[in-house]
């Protein structure tokens, strides 16, 4: 609106404005884990690590979006874009040999996992070198080397495969903890109530990880969601639940490290929702925001962008000048220009590649 | 007459019943404020408003449930599939329960309910997005199952739909969304299920198909006419009921058959299409009844390894060519 | 066990005798409504009523285990015997225009509904004058006249249904309350959540009454439930929810008219959990039930048998002689032997109608 | 050799299995302390407690799922379905999830995972619980599908099941829990998938069916030896991958094909065998080839229409007589 309101419209119950979601970082239990270094302040060399993450993050989106509008990319694409510090927050915080688990806007946690951006970009233009060479595409990314499991694209249903990951690790006796993170809107999924129930039930490591961007493709949170702060589904599964604010790196970063050491010492799942906000569309196809939100609203949420947020900590703590981070943005551009260039050098895949894969010892019947 | 494209025509059909009847209404993910995914139910919020026109939460089996209970009371809920590959998750309230509560209470209730979405692959949509599952519905005694090909089909189709008492299931190939055709002016305008249409007549063989591959049957028959060789065209439409007359009448008179489907070849409705030609028309036939599916392979995302799963014009001539000796 | 403990073996978590599951009667908002005639005594009338209709699901119950001992019934049989006062007390206070929907164990909410016991056994029995001419069988009780949507099958697949019903009732305009009852088991059925969701969303008077008899067949509450306390789930949802005492028919009563009352008004989904008991096996093929409860177990819990409780009610305030009782019992005897025995007489459906009821107005190709 | 019922030996084929591997598990509802709804699991709980055998609560797509997740880290879950109807629950798991993943990540993650449980109608479960969803299942790439019809089969392909690193679903006719044979005592046998069984060798006709209806197929074999004629039955095992070898030899003897299922008529897997053998034997065949399901209608509870609904011996020997000409 011109006045900077939220039209009615987009509003059914509490007319609340992005980002002014109410925050508590209490869970329910009052069980709070002491005070430890998390609390103290971030080294240099890792602030850089996180501001250059986010940009490779922010910057390879740009890219991946281009592909789609050059017609090297097809299917359906989601970007990570005004998210990034929720899964660099979160994933800098876990074991190597941890499982980690999302939905199809995968690409922000496949890169910081340590996935080949070129792999990635690859993947998402169909092509040999991609991550699973080419048959998987933009919402299927995955790395066995890097215990990432995807990259999936029915909504809610990889939350029971998460918890999968958790009881089979914990079966086999690790100490590793799944990290299972999905959609405000994939929340809305049964077979989520069935795998929370078993997680509590069974005390198994996994932590249930609610992205809400306040979004499910074009219907915002107060229309899919009876209740809108997502956590307190766990109440009735007797699991620990909070919600948490998304968009500072560093604030991610330490309810993740005292959450995750408080799941990897009790076995016992945790239900996090964490608030971040969806910059782009939802999809590369999704070309007309203005049904479910007004230019206004996600302006005001780009006063919160992560980046910028980071950019803004470390001028006050005087950790980076302007010019250094002038000179990683162009780093990250760098990079990236190659690895799209790269990306769209590997070739189609073999047309043989069609029939291997769909068993491990044995091919399909050919043919039409 | 209108020119409308396959989209318009839907929608237009929708609108109609919506009007005509107020048990009508239609609930789905998106399709209120965000018009739909495939835009189908484009404008229809503005139109008629959260009571007819209902977004839902990403929860197909609790959709799908409500609606069979909505329908249970009397209404007359038009359920969308954002794509039909997510009807499977509400599997077992179609199945299970939609068609079954018909003959479970001895004709006590009816579900008159309406599934419709798009079905099959479209453009790199992946393994998760690109099912076909008329074959499936079309096994299940207590549905009918319906795959229009036209713009005047699928407007006549989805008022057919709406107004019959069984549970339909009404499925849209993402790839007709945009092709165009008229539709006649006339609102009573409907087509039965249950019948085939010969889109076009033909001496020599038999090319049955439906939704898209309809339309590749016609190319195949395009081609095969510059050879000289009158292949009769027929589009199923209506899986379940089956009209086997109309497909019995072709074959006894071509002597030669090929069935075309997107779905995978194994287990495809096709292969019930060609066992049933075999049975009533064996001795008909100069070949064996040729078949053409999708191949046996979850889709592949790589456009190039795509296009080799879906049967086109040229994998359809090269098997008339053979079913033709 | 032999001195009346519950073995280990039965009880992960909680240690819990039956019967002894914390009850409360205040709904988690705080918003109550005011006491009213519901608190007065009943009238000798009704109780007398409420008695005679007890016994007549334990009678029938009895039949029916009988039908299916002798072999006139086959397929899965659940008897709702200990159960009574759930439904007699809950159904006693609903509009005759309200849906009801349960699940297999339907045979006392079709009798209290008012379906013709005959009827209901001859279906029991498969025969051409059942309530579903024999189509649909123990499990698959209907009566469209008595807004009875059944009797259902798969474990949670109804309480979509009921919603829908809620639904339905109020896009027509009517002020229908609908009833939605599952068991504990059910409890954990996805499609539950989803629909729990739906309904508070859309404020649908829909008030799901879990009847909580302790298992899920032969799985103990404690070892598929993480929360025992399963009106809680409602919590995630914003719904007034509660778990109340079901072996007390008055109590139950006085309940139900408070919150169908409630949801009435309010057009909102409430969410209930009634604490019941199963005296019988899970079904008449559960020949075993060492296997998951002690005979010590069922003994205590028969204590509170629903009947047993009214009748000291009623001696308590003179309301109904013994004598008076055992005429009744007897009356009850009387009725369903004849229902037994006109069940057993009516015909088997005719061959022909294994075609009919598929579709309202098309037969299925015919022929194997 | 000892003699076991289909059941134990199923049995002892998942205890061998579990004492094999440590990462074979078996979890399901009511499996462990109630022993298992058909007892295929009765003793297991006690004799590997609950981190072999778990009991779960009715969650099929939870459990699934968790299966599939397992799996993936490199357990080996073998899930029980009370009954196969409720997997119909759990389909978008199966197919969507389990079946792809390994083709998506291109091969990067495998599923060995067993869904196994009874499938077909029982004695009166009614219309929800009788479901044959084999043919579904057969459909879908990445699946691989079995239906052992005897004791020794059950045992063997049990374990070759549990060894695949790929889905798997096993189903078993609830019919043939009690019957009675020989296994080998011999621990390391195990019998392959995609290896059809000819169980009577014969030159007339090609009796064709699997799970239960094998053995009617042998019944009907039996009434036509009555008569002279002296028909082959094939017993196809395994559904995906499918023997079509051992058929093709078959009916290229007999020149006469009969294939038996009991899930509804209408787009069965019969119609899939029917199919292809019309496809590769057509100029074999001297008749049409007969195909025998289920009525097209949901499972009745009344006995008498039950029993109309499933195929037995006298329907098979009526159509095989016309098969016969
Ligand atoms: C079962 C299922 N239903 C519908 C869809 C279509 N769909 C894809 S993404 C999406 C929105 C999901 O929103 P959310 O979970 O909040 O994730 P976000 O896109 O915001 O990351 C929908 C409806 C799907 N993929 N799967
Ligand atoms: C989806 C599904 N899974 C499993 C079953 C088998 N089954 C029938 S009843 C039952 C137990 C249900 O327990 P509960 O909901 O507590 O009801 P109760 O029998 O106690 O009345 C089970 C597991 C089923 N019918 N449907
Ligand atoms: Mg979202
Ligand atoms: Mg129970």
């Amino acid at each position: 609106m011109a006045d900077g309101t939220i039209p009615a419209q987009y509003h059914r119950r509490h007319g609340a404005n992005p980002q002014e979601y109410a925050l508590s970082t209490s869970s329910n239990t009052g069980k709070r884990a002491a005070p430890d270094s998390s609390d103290l302040p971030e080294s240099p060399a890792l602030l850089e690590h996180f501001y250059r993450e986010m940009l490779r993050i922010r910057v390879f989106e740009r890219f991946s979006e281009q592909a789609y509008r050059a017609g090297l990319a097809g299917g359906y694409l989601h970007v990570y874009s005004g998210m990034e510090a929720t899964a660099i927050g979160w994933l800098s915080c876990i074991e190597k040999h941890d499982p980690v688990i999302t939905a199809y806007r995968d690409h922000g946690h496949a890169l910081y996992l340590g996935c080949d951006a070129t792999a990635c970009m690859a993947e998402i233009m169909g092509r040999s070198g991609g991550l699973s060479r080419g048959k998987g595409g933009s919402m299927h990314l995955y790395s066995a080397e890097h215990n990432f499991y995807g990259g999936w694209g029915i909504v809610g249903g990889h939350t029971a495969l998460g918890v999968g990951l958790a009881f089979g690790t914990k079966y086999q006796g690790s100490d590793a903890v799944t990290h299972c993170f999905f959609g405000d809107g994939a929340a809305n999924a049964g077979v989520l109530f069935e795998v929370m129930n078993m997680a509590s039930l069974w005390d198994l490591p996994v932590i249930f990880i609610i992205e809400n961007n306040e979004f499910a493709m074009g219907t915002r949170l107060e229309y899919h969601a009876a209740e809108t702060e997502l956590h307190k589904r766990a109440e009735g599964f007797g699991m620990e639940h909070e919600r948490i604010d998304g968009m500072d790196v560093l604030e991610v970063r330490q309810h993740a490290r005292r959450i995750i050491d408080r799941v990897r010492k009790t076995s016992r799942p945790y239900f996090l929702e964490i608030m971040n906000y969806r910059f782009a569309g939802h999809g590369a196809a999704d070309n007309d925001q203005s049904l479910y939100r007004t230019p206004e609203e996600l302006e005001r949420a780009k006063k919160r962008d992560p980046i910028l947020l980071l950019e803004n900590h470390m001028r006050k703590n005087n950790v980076m000048t302007d010019e250094k981070m002038e000179a990683i943005q162009a780093e990250v551009e760098e990079e990236m220009e190659k690895v799209y260039a790269d990306a769209a050098a590997s070739p189609k895949p073999d047309p043989e590649e069609v029939y291997t894969d769909v068993y491990t010892d044995m091919l399909p019947e050919k043919g039409h | 007459m209108a020119t409308l494209t396959y989209r318009e025509a839907l929608r237009q059909g929708l609108i109609e019943e919506i009007e005509r009847d107020e048990s009508v209404f239609l609930m789905g993910e998106d399709i209120g404020r965000y018009q739909g995914t495939f835009r189908v139910t484009q404008g229809l919020f503005e139109q008629f408003r959260q009571k007819r026109v209902l977004d839902t939460p990403i929860s197909e089996p609790g959709i799908v449930g409500i609606a069979i209970g909505a329908a249970m009371v009397g209404c007359r809920p038009v359920v969308e599939m954002m794509t039909m590959s997510f009807s499977i998750l509400a599997m077992d309230q179609i199945i299970n329960h939609a068609a079954k509560i018909h003959y479970m209470s001895g004709g006590q209730f009816k579900v008159p309910l309406v599934i419709r979405g798009p079905g099959g692959a479209a453009n790199q949509l992946s393994a998760q997005h690109s099912h076909s599952l008329e074959g499936w519905y079309a096994h299940v005694p207590g549905l009918k199952v319906v795959a229009p090909s036209t713009t005047e089909d699928v407007y006549g189709m989805i008022k057919t739909a709406i107004r019959d008492d069984n549970p339909v299931i009404f499925t849209e190939n993402p790839g007709l969304y945009g092709i165009k055709g008229e539709i006649p002016t006339d609102q009573s305008f409907t087509v039965p299920f249950g019948k085939a249409a010969v889109r076009k007549e033909g001496t020599d063989i038999s090319l049955i198909g439906y939704s898209r591959m309809a339309h590749v049957c016609m190319e195949v028959a395009e081609e095969l006419d510059k050879d000289g060789i009158d292949a009769e065209v027929i589009d199923v439409r209506s899986l379940l009921p089956l009209d086997t007359e109309t497909i019995y009448n072709s074959v006894k008179k071509t002597n030669r058959a090929l069935v075309m489907y997107e779905d995978w070849r194994s287990g495809g409705f096709g292969a019930e299409i060609v066992a049933r030609i075999q049975e009533d028309c064996f001795d008909y036939l100069d070949a064996p009844v040729g078949r053409i599916g999708g191949l046996n392979v979850p889709m592949p995302y790589a456009r190039n390894l795509e296009l080799l799963c879906i049967p086109n014009k040229e994998v359809g001539l090269a098997k008339a060519r053979e079913v033709l000796g």
